[in-house]
């Protein structure tokens, strides 16, 4: 058993958040979605660790939240790439081609990794975002773009490759980075 | 109860008389014997136990267990031949396997080759064709003899292994499983369709 | 009346309270209206979409479990069209089920099988790959959890939820991904885990204790009462009556005394029963005796000795018709009542409850015994890890009627150890213990299951046992055994 | 990013505007320009004028305002269904707007989200609700912003707190952000969700108006209906009930997508031919292509042909008797190019992917008609499994807790029955002659 007082799984400005999430709600089980977005925006992703903190540290059940993480598609239960670019693929996206978006950018994507020139970037089909009059619809992290053709895919990945990494994504990194080092 | 007269009608066998019928089939044996003689017509006789018959393919004797391709036993231990089994010779004691596909097997499988009735039924039973039955007819031996066939002795005939050894491995598709699923958290599966953010 | 409502079910009418469901009138009236996920002691999910009837005036098809009864309603259960649409919920409910049948050990009182039988849509035209889930997962010391096999009833989910309160199970995923489980390491640890075997509809949840061990179709069932605890819970003792073995035991619905549940401590009750755990023939001194000259000799035994030199040791996990028995022909055969001890173990802490069923006292028949002893005009002296009260006695012979459920009773050793300090000891039960080798005499008797008797609950309700086939049978119950000792008593004289 | 191009480019100012009124009005989502446009007048009239809550609700009744979620349930009566008893009443805003082909709702919210909030303390006001929510889909991170924004400006300028306006009315209203799941625009999936818990929608009976959030009674409304409350309550029943058709009155929002020349978030009156709309408001197909279906509203109406659209007008009844719905006023158009079969198989993906997997119909069904199309699609199809496909769908219909089963057994009915025909194609050459488009 460990003696010293463990440190929080979370950062402090965090646990404020999960604490004024938890009081904001009528009961304590409405805040589990909102937490873990805190979560996720902080940390890039949702581990099992996180988890586990959320039980031990704040009280929510890893049963009940983890029901709800696995229920809803926008948490992240692995490790991302720092960028995201997730175009729909519902009916009015997909009538506009976004098939061919998502094939250019993966092959742009495994184009890089194949060069040795990795982009930090993942690419997924998503259901409806919900703006379908200017298909195809992308995100990339929470940056809404329309008519996303081919071509804008790739220049979007491009220009997000260039900027400077988003502060969620460095901390992933650097978590990962320190489970493998006390592995 | 109903039953059946065997003999013929004695008038009939009086009118003809015994010995014209026995003269006919004298004549029988004595013109097959002549012709097998002067080589003629080839004997039916088989010259057991130097010579052994034949039996048909599908012959129904002596049961033996298949196995999968990777040799293990294919019976699941489902007990289904055991609840068929008008005669109540089977025995099975069932076990957990580490196939995560079929994780039931027998640990014993015995049949009490004496009880057997060899109706076939557990053959019919067998949902996973595990069990059959082969071209093994000659079974006897002495009294001290162990009547019970163990598994083992049910999956690896030695002595029978030239007529039924490559039927003892089973065509019939596998219950497999993809390695994915083994996962041991049902909870938290890894990207289980394109849809993810 | 106004908290009375009547409606007619396939033409037949019915009257219910306000507020009872169509599928509670029509259990009521013994209509079958098949179902997965509504289950009398839980509540009601309505996700199975099984239960399907017809209501006149209404649009749709609605779930019998869900749809209030009200006055004048007409529901139909048989026709074509409910028929079809209990045929498809079923062909929906299989079409990523893996048919696993012969290794499932639900297989033979598998709802999914019985519907199948019954309304089943015999032709599939599912010709797709099935959905895979993980299978045999180890989910506790008494479960294992097949995924796969699993229909999301979600009855294990709600009686975690709502009768053991633990919530340890969830249902993650969504779509036809939706799995059942519980959280990675985190196992089902309550006392009541085997309900959910007994609860799961089809194969996902199996007992690890009847994993493998036997086909159901092999069991005869037989009602009994639990004698694991002072509750007495109703039961289905489970038996293969070709190999004189018990399996297991499932609860048996009693509104006023177990509901639908038993715990898991009660499970093995059958344990002892079975051949291997008991003592097959009496013995003295060591020595296999028959029952005559076993039942002879205690007789010459009592007869040379007067009332107060006899003293009995009682456990209260005998019938009251035993107690009476033996207390009657003892009396009648030393013209006064011996010294009654009760045998109480010291760990116990009778007051105890868990709040759902499981009871500190492990004996089921305190209140009963009690309820014999005071009828009898008898005030017993308690032996609860003090053993003085019995050493200072003065007997010259301790009849000892040993518990029948020697995990009740965990310092059944230490409290044996003390009793052949005893001059002459007879023993009347089943124990195979070292220190029970060494009485004078061992008389083996019939366990709950083999007699006819009654138990008196913790809360005065009296059950009556129905004797099975016993497994040795020259062994007799106590008051078997004390009628015909009185019978020898009575002719010696 | 960028704020869209105004649908109405291009077109003169028409009379239609009761929700777009701040179209093309620079800074439109401050409060200032809100109020300018008599923004929360309706509210101090409710409040101020002595209205009581009965008077709202039969105001709006008199309106024949009509839930625009899809639905299409009159939103008065729905009120009026929560119990007069005291307690705590909650007020949900669904703002959950995931299906395919929609796009209105954020609209609204791109334009001004006081409108909403002004209906929504409206609606609370006459159904007695201190608290409400407006329940946004997570992906909506800007629409989430404007919200708060709005929100907190309501706060400084007195219409939310424990004292609105001076009035003594009591109200506190808050954003819930969803995290990815259609199911929870399902009003009891949504309050499921509300709850913390899986987005699974809940039986009924109880229905929410009566046991809803923490069971408590709860009205759940579409953002384009509250936000249609104000301007009702400022100019009257009658002037609402002028648009429209008899038993659907007012306008709505219709957002047309697929490959149309003008696409975009169009506020119509009910009862506009579906034809014009299409070609001439929006300019018809792109390149002048051949129209081949259309899905009136939302990914779950079923198709109509182009022959079917011929004389159709957009209003609830005329839908429902053409056999689809009017749904969330979504029209996706699809072109002669587009093989129906890949449109089918599409759609299923949606459907399979968004299913919450709590009833069996729906969890299973819809894993395998997606399982069927795509076999159709890979050339393994065989003659029949078209009518199998509609003939699943079928018994899927009506059979579970919700009418997500419904929306999948839509396209999933009417795509196989309507355009029979290209299945076929499928079937011989294993290969379609139209290759899918994209």
């Amino acid at each position: 058993m460990e003696t010293k007082v463990m440190a929080s799984f979370f950062s402090s400005a965090l646990n404020e958040k999960i604490k004024s999430f938890i009081g904001r709600y009528e009961t304590k089980r409405s805040s589990i979605l909102p937490v873990l977005h805190a979560v996720q925006d902080e940390n890039d992703w949702i581990s099992q660790e996180a988890v586990q903190a959320l039980e031990s540290e704040h009280g929510l059940s890893v049963v009940d939240v983890n029901e709800v993480l696995s229920f809803y598609t926008m948490y992240r239960k692995n490790p991302p790439k720092p960028y995201r670019l997730e175009v729909c693929g519902s009916i009015s996206c997909w009538l506009h081609g976004a098939d061919k978006t998502i094939a250019a950018a993966k092959a742009h994507i495994a184009e890089g990794e194949k060069n040795g020139n990795p982009v930090p970037f993942e690419c997924h089909k998503v259901e409806c975002l919900g703006v379908c009059g200017y298909a195809p619809v992308a995100l990339v992290n929470k940056d809404r773009h329309l008519n996303v053709t081919p071509e804008l895919a790739i220049k979007l990945i491009s220009e997000y490759s260039k900027k400077e990494l988003p502060a969620a994504a460095k901390k992933c990194a650097s978590d990962l980075a320190a489970r493998s080092a006390h592995q | 109860m109903a039953y059946v007269n065997v003999s013929r009608d004695p008038e009939r066998n009086l009118k003809n008389g015994y010995l014209a019928t026995s003269l006919v089939g004298m004549g029988t044996t004595l013109v097959t014997f002549a012709k097998q003689v002067f080589g003629l017509e080839e004997s039916n006789t088989v010259q057991w136990p130097e010579v052994e018959f034949q039996y048909s393919e599908r012959f129904k004797g002596a049961h033996f267990l298949t196995k999968r391709p990777d040799g293990r036993v294919r019976c699941t231990a489902c007990f289904l031949c055991a609840t068929n089994c008008p005669a109540q010779c089977i025995t099975i004691v069932a076990g957990e396997s580490p196939d995560k596909g079929v994780e039931k097997y027998p640990v014993r499988f015995e049949i009490d080759i004496l009880r057997c009735v060899f109706c076939g039924f557990c053959e019919e039973a067998c949902p996973v064709d595990a069990i059959r039955m082969g071209p093994e007819y000659s079974m006897a031996g002495l009294a001290e003899q162990k009547w019970v066939y163990t598994k083992d002795y049910l999956l690896e005939r030695d002595a029978v292994k030239r007529k039924v050894g490559e039927k003892q491995v089973s065509k019939k598709d596998e219950n497999t499983k993809h390695d994915t699923v083994e996962s041991s958290l049902p909870g938290i599966h890894t990207g289980h369709s394109e849809h993810g953010h | 009346m106004s908290n009375q409502v009547t409606l007619s079910i396939n033409n037949q009418s019915i009257t219910v309270p306000a507020g009872s469901t169509i599928m509670e009138a029509a259990q009521k009236l013994g209509v079958t209206v098949p179902h997965f996920c509504w289950h009398p002691g839980l509540s009601i999910a309505g996700v199975c979409r099984f239960c399907m009837v017809r209501v006149e005036g209404m649009p749709k098809l609605q779930i019998a479990c869900n749809t209030p009864a009200s006055e004048g309603m007409k529901v139909d259960t048989v026709s074509d069209e409910v028929k079809d649409a209990h045929k498809w919920a079923l062909e929906f409910h299989l079409i990523n089920h893996p048919l696993d049948c012969p290794i499932c050990d639900q297989a033979g009182e598998c709802e999914l099988q019985n519907y199948y039988m019954k309304v089943g849509k015999y032709q599939s035209q599912m010709e797709d790959e099935k959905v895979l889930k993980p299978k045999a997962l180890d989910v506790g010391d008494t479960l294992v959890l097949d995924t796969e096999r699993c229909i999301l009833c979600s009855r294990c989910v709600r009686f975690e939820d709502e009768v053991t309160k633990t919530s340890t199970l969830g249902i993650f995923n969504r779509g036809d991904q939706a799995t059942i489980g519980t959280y990675k390491d985190r196992k089902i640890k309550h006392n009541y885990s085997y309900n959910l075997a007994d609860i799961c509809p089809v194969g996902a949840f199996t007992a690890k204790d009847f994993r493998f061990k036997c086909r159901v179709w092999f069991l005869k069932e037989s009602k009994t009462v639990c004698p694991g605890c002072s509750t007495g819970c109703n039961v289905n003792l489970f038996q293969n009556s070709n190999q004189r073995e018990y399996y297991r035991l499932k609860p048996r619905h009693n509104a006023d005394v177990n509901g639908h549940w038993m715990c898991d401590t009660g499970r093995t009750m059958y344990e002892h029963l079975n051949a291997s755990a008991r003592l097959s023939s009496p013995l003295l001194n060591g020595e296999s005796v028959s029952h005559q000259a076993a039942l002879q000799a205690v007789t010459d035994a009592v007869k040379s000795i007067s009332a107060d030199k006899l003293a009995v040791v009682f456990t209260a996990q005998f019938t009251s018709e035993e107690y009476s028995a033996t207390l009657k022909t003892l009396k009648a055969t030393l013209k006064s009542a011996p010294k009654v001890f009760v045998w109480r173990d010291e760990s116990e802490k009778i007051e105890d409850f868990d709040g759902i069923l499981f009871r500190g006292d492990r004996n089921p028949n305190t209140r009963g015994m009690m309820d014999v002893l005071k009828e009898e005009g008898i005030n017993p002296v308690m032996l609860k890890g003090d053993f003085s009260a019995l050493a200072s006695s003065g007997a010259e012979l301790t009849l000892i009627f040993g518990p029948e459920i020697e995990v009740g009773y965990p310092n059944l050793q230490k409290a044996l150890g003390r009793f052949i300090e005893m001059k002459k000891t007879v023993y009347f039960g089943n124990s195979l213990s070292e220190a029970a080798k060494r009485m004078w005499i061992r008389i083996p008797v019939k366990v709950f299951a083999e007699k006819n008797g009654t138990f008196v609950n913790f809360n005065g309700v009296a059950q009556k046992l129905k004797a099975n086939a016993p497994v040795f049978p020259a062994v007799k119950s106590v008051d078997e055994y004390f009628a015909e000792l009185g019978k020898i008593a009575q002719t010696a004289i | 990013m960028p704020v869209m191009n105004s649908p109405y480019n291009g077109r003169q100012p028409n009379e239609f505007k009761i929700l777009t009124e701040l179209e093309g009005v620079p800074n439109s989502r401050s409060l200032e320009v809100y109020k300018k446009y008599g923004g929360y007048a309706a509210l101090e009239k409710v409040l101020k004028g002595g209205m009581s809550p009965d008077d709202v609700i039969n105001l709006v009744k008199a309106s024949g305002l009509r839930g625009r979620g899809g639905a299409g349930f009159p939103t008065g009566m729905k009120w009026g269904f929560v119990p007069k008893a005291p307690g705590e009443k909650y007020l949900i805003t669904n703002f959950d707007e995931g299906e395919p082909g929609t796009y209105k709702d954020r609209y609204i919210a791109e334009l001004n989200a006081h409108m909403l909030i002004e209906g929504k303390l409206i609606g609370a006001y006459a159904i007695g609700a201190s608290k409400s929510y407006i329940y946004l889909r997570g992906e909506f991170y800007d629409e989430i912003a404007w919200c708060e924004k709005a929100i907190k400006e309501a706060y400084d300028a007195g219409y939310l707190g424990d004292n609105v306006m001076g009035t003594g009315f009591k109200h506190h209203m808050d954003v819930y952000i969803g995290a990815g799941a259609y199911i929870c625009g399902e009003e009891t999936g949504l309050i499921s969700s509300l709850e913390g818990k899986k987005g699974q929608p809940k039986l009924k009976p109880p229905f929410p108006a009566v046991k809803g959030y923490l069971n408590k009674p709860t009205i759940v409304n579409n953002v384009e209906t509250l936000a249609a409350v104000p301007w009702i309550i400022r100019n009257g029943p009658e002037a609402y009930k002028k648009f429209g058709t008899e038993k659907s009155a007012g306008t709505k929002l219709f957002n047309i997508s697929g490959p149309v020349v003008r696409p975009g978030c169009y506020e119509l009156p009910l009862g506009y031919p579906l034809k014009r709309f299409i070609y001439e408001d929006c300019g018809g197909l792109i390149g002048g292509k051949k129209l081949k279906a259309v899905i009136p509203g939302g990914a779950s109406a079923p198709v109509l042909t182009a022959d079917e659209i011929e004389n159709i007008t957009m209003d609830y009844e005329a839908f429902a008797s053409a056999g689809t719905m009017l749904g969330s006023g979504a029209v996706i158009v699809i072109p002669e190019d587009v093989s129906m079969v890949h449109v089918l198989e599409n759609l299923m993906h949606f459907f399979k992917d968004e299913s919450c997997g709590q009833c069996t119909p729906c969890r299973e069904g819809t894993g395998w008609l997606l399982k069927m199309s795509r076999d159709i699609v890979n050339g393994d199809g065989v003659p029949g499994d078209a009518e199998k496909i509609a003939d699943v769908a079928g018994k899927m219909m009506g059979r579970t807790i919700c009418t997500f089963s419904d929306a999948a057994a839509g396209p999933a009915r009417s795509i196989p029955q309507k355009f029979a025909h290209e299945f076929v194609e499928f079937y011989k050459t294993k290969k379609n002659a139209v290759q899918a488009h994209g």
